[in-house]
């Protein structure tokens, strides 16, 4: 079988302007950040992007221009760090399109899409202004005579990318600590780049197959991505750098190859076949 | 408790929350969640030793919270858990009516118990687009009873009517730095005065008329609360959202 | 935190006949058996069973004249042992009313049950006399404008009931090798109780949180049931004891006693407490 | 190939059945099919290195079927697979259209490509009840190639008109012990008859009239095809059916 491994930047090539793109990881935790600042170098735009929780990711592709919509349940960073101020205000100046969801009417909607249904049922969604301003969301009749039923459409993303600390050159992945909404976005999504800490033996991997969280014949690129959650963290290797965060979060949208450009050789690292 | 320093605010409201928590209770809270994370873990060192902590990393019942500063969806929560329950199950037991109390926020409330979470004036147009209501559009109509928690009590917080519905449902109590609210008879009713406000203050920051069937105190913390508190959350990580 | 440890004929008692049940594994591999053969001896009666694919013990629940209906994608032991004839006189003489699902459809089931909807999209049921005899099927249109699409009905057991290779007193249970739809029948049912080849201690647990399949909050009884699959296999304990099988497929159901008796001491051990 | 022997309808069928699959088709097979799984194995190993073994216990391109002897859902195909891919996302992933190839029984054929695995008789009142088709009412209309094998070729399983329609959908190939069919214009027509039977043979043995373009065999297994057999199935689980 033959290896998936790609360099960032042609991982990054499989990513089309217009696609709908969904992110692994929770806030900041495990996002792929390597991939995202990867994106945003390469000027892709008019992603759609799809997440339950965001924060830096999606807030860096705003202040980059690369979105056209966001669905998710939640955008900000947390307490400490405060709103994703680029989000907002690509949202409020009518750049980018903020789709409201529950962070549980997205697992929904990916969920929908991983099952080829065209959408699926929501119990807890039962009111409020979502319901009428939302094209995604439809109350129906249950058909087996009960209460009406709030469903929600499907959403397949183009393409889903994940960080993991493990992966085996044909895509098998393993990830430590919580698992978030990653093994669902992979099953839900036509493609699947992963990103990871660590590029394993096929044999370390056949150790243990019943840790693998994503497996490889669902995955299209697999890219050795060192500190590629970075400035977000990933359990067992490293904490989210609080400064870098700060950082960033100081800079205005004009600003933001600056900071594009400071991780570019860390991000990059050797070709494949060279060091790293 | 060192009287010179008197309570403070954040330590009352945590308290607070955590005496709304049975033991047995099922207990979910989110992300940016400090303030309930301390409290679900004080409820069940003090007088619910088997609630349920459920949150985002889907570490069950951890058995530390000292860890994650910037977060209450750190690892740590898995890690020192006693079982991985994923959030989107934790969703699903909400949904199938099996969740006892979910912990949210929100940035508007009115006095007919509705959430906004998402937007400041127009949906489609918003003057400001607000981070989003996370779990709540789901989680208030489905957990048995929702508790939402909010540091900045002031006349745009609680209004005579939100801009826009995120969600309403079984919306419980609402625990700020002056007060508690709680919702009944599709009304929120001022339900405690913290003893560090007063009826004064919370009518001057609220946007609506106050309504109360008598006027109570938020209880204390206990000095065996308080010395709790500093057992669990050293950091004090409570403090942070104040 | 209280333990929830109960003896084998305890834990069956919260079993009440007309119950819907479900039991995990998959035809022989990790069937509670233990537990099917104390329901049986209980003589407990009119039981819904749901399953994916079973083999040995819904046939032995037939036999023993405790099943009223079978939700099923699939009732046979495996090549070699040939069908599940109890079942099968059962349903052909009008005692069980064996109830066609796709497995799939029974997953599908389960997964509204777990998420509180009333139905389940599933995309792939789209021909065939089953959407015309079965009442638990249904052709909606999708309010998003696509094709209809055949909805399941919910179907929430009363009970769950899985034998994992260990677990502690609290509940908290770990599967080694192939779960099945043991963690989804745990999450649909209103009860679950988890019998367990081990006993172990909270701690050993709480070293791996993440491996736990099952958390204890979700489960009512925990059962020490060494061998509590037998005649099925469990994964790193034992295989399926073959011949123990064929013994059973020779005998007529008014023999059914002479089996259960042979298994009672097996299965009940000493009590809580005491040796096994 | 040993000439005094001859070849073995069994080895015959499960070589058919590897020819079938292509490199890189994701495939799926289910319970007491052992036949598939050898099949499977065999094309993995001759022509289609990066074929994707899927199966019930989640195993996904096990290194070896050698153990499970009564079982094609034993758990050595997880426990020496690469990755952990459950059952039910097997079958979502045919939902979305992932699934190239699914290996599935059945009891009845009919010459429209109905499939009955469900009952005889009337559905509420069987005269026999059939074991009950597993995953073939959503995986024939969904895999893109459903693949039907079957080591009992006679009159009651091949008829004009099936009792009960359990699916219907992308079925493509039948493999028997006889012959294999192939579903195409709406119709079931005799693809090709083993060398160990004849035109004969199968015609007497199937309840409807035998279409078919022309009249050709069934290949042969090779000597290589044969050799590979023996090591990856060296306990013969290939001939349990026969």
């Amino acid at each position: 079988m033959s290896s998936k491994i790609m360099s960032l930047e042609e991982a990054a090539g499989l990513v089309r302007d217009g696609d709908r793109i969904s992110f692994g990881g929770n806030v900041l935790h495990r996002a792929p950040m390597a991939m995202v600042r990867e994106i945003a170098r390469q000027r892709r735009r008019n992603l759609r992007i799809i997440k339950t929780a965001g924060a830096h990711d999606i807030d860096l592709l705003c202040a980059a221009g690369s979105v056209a919509s966001v669905d998710a349940g939640f955008v900000s960073y947390e307490t400490e760090f405060g709103l994703a101020m680029h989000y907002r205000k690509a949202v409020e100046g009518g750049q980018v399109i903020g789709n409201e969801h529950a962070c549980y009417t997205v697992i929904c909607s990916l969920r929908a899409a991983a099952s080829g249904a065209p959408f699926m049922p929501v119990a807890g969604l039962k009111a409020g202004d979502l319901l009428q301003v939302a094209d995604y969301f439809r109350v129906i009749q249950d058909p087996f005579g009960g209460e009406p039923v709030t469903v929600v459409k499907a959403i397949v993303p183009d393409i889903a990318v994940v960080h993991v600390q493990e992966a085996d050159d044909l895509g098998n992945a393993v990830i430590h600590g919580p698992k978030f909404e990653d093994a669902l976005i992979s099953r839900a999504a036509s493609k699947v780049i992963v990103t990871a800490e660590k590029i394993v033996p096929r044999s370390k991997i056949r150790m243990r197959p019943d840790q693998v969280d994503i497996p490889g014949f669902l995955v299209s690129a697999v890219v050795h991505a060192p500190r590629g959650a970075a400035p977000c963290s990933v359990e067992k290797a490293y904490d989210a750098d609080t400064k870098a965060i700060e950082r960033f979060k100081k800079l205005k949208a004009e600003e933001i190859d600056i900071y594009l450009n400071e991780y570019e050789m860390k991000d990059r690292g050797f070709k494949v076949g060279g060091l790293r | 408790m060192n009287k010179s320093i008197g309570p403070r605010v954040c330590d009352i409201m945590v308290c607070a929350m955590a005496r709304l928590l049975q033991d047995e209770d099922r207990v979910f809270h989110g992300v940016s969640s400090q303030m309930p994370m301390v409290a679900m873990a004080l409820a069940r060192h003090i007088h619910a030793p088997n609630l349920v902590h459920l949150n985002i990393p889907g570490g069950v019942n951890p058995a530390s919270i000292k860890k994650p500063s910037y977060s209450s969806a750190g690892s740590e929560l898995l890690a020192t858990g006693e079982a991985y329950f994923p959030l989107e199950y934790v969703f699903d037991l909400s949904m199938r009516g099996g969740l006892d109390v979910a912990f949210l926020g929100g940035v508007q409330f009115d006095v007919a118990g509705n959430v906004n979470a998402s937007v400041i004036g127009d949906y489609h147009k918003p003057k400001v687009r607000l981070p989003g209501g996370a779990g709540s559009a789901v989680l208030i109509p489905t957990a048995k009873r929702a508790i939402i928690w909010r540091t900045k009590h002031d006349k745009r917080t609680f209004v005579e009517k939100v801009d826009f519905v995120t969600t309403r449902g079984n919306l419980w109590k609402i625990v700020t730095n002056l007060c508690v609210f709680e919702f009944k008879n599709g009304s929120l009713y001022l339900d405690s005065i913290h003893p560090t406000s007063s009826l004064e203050e919370v009518a001057a920051n609220t946007g609506f008329q106050l309504r109360y069937d008598e006027i109570r105190y938020t209880p204390l913390p206990t000095e065996r609360e308080i010395s709790m508190l500093r057992q669990i959350d050293p950091f004090d990580y409570r403090a942070k959202e104040m």
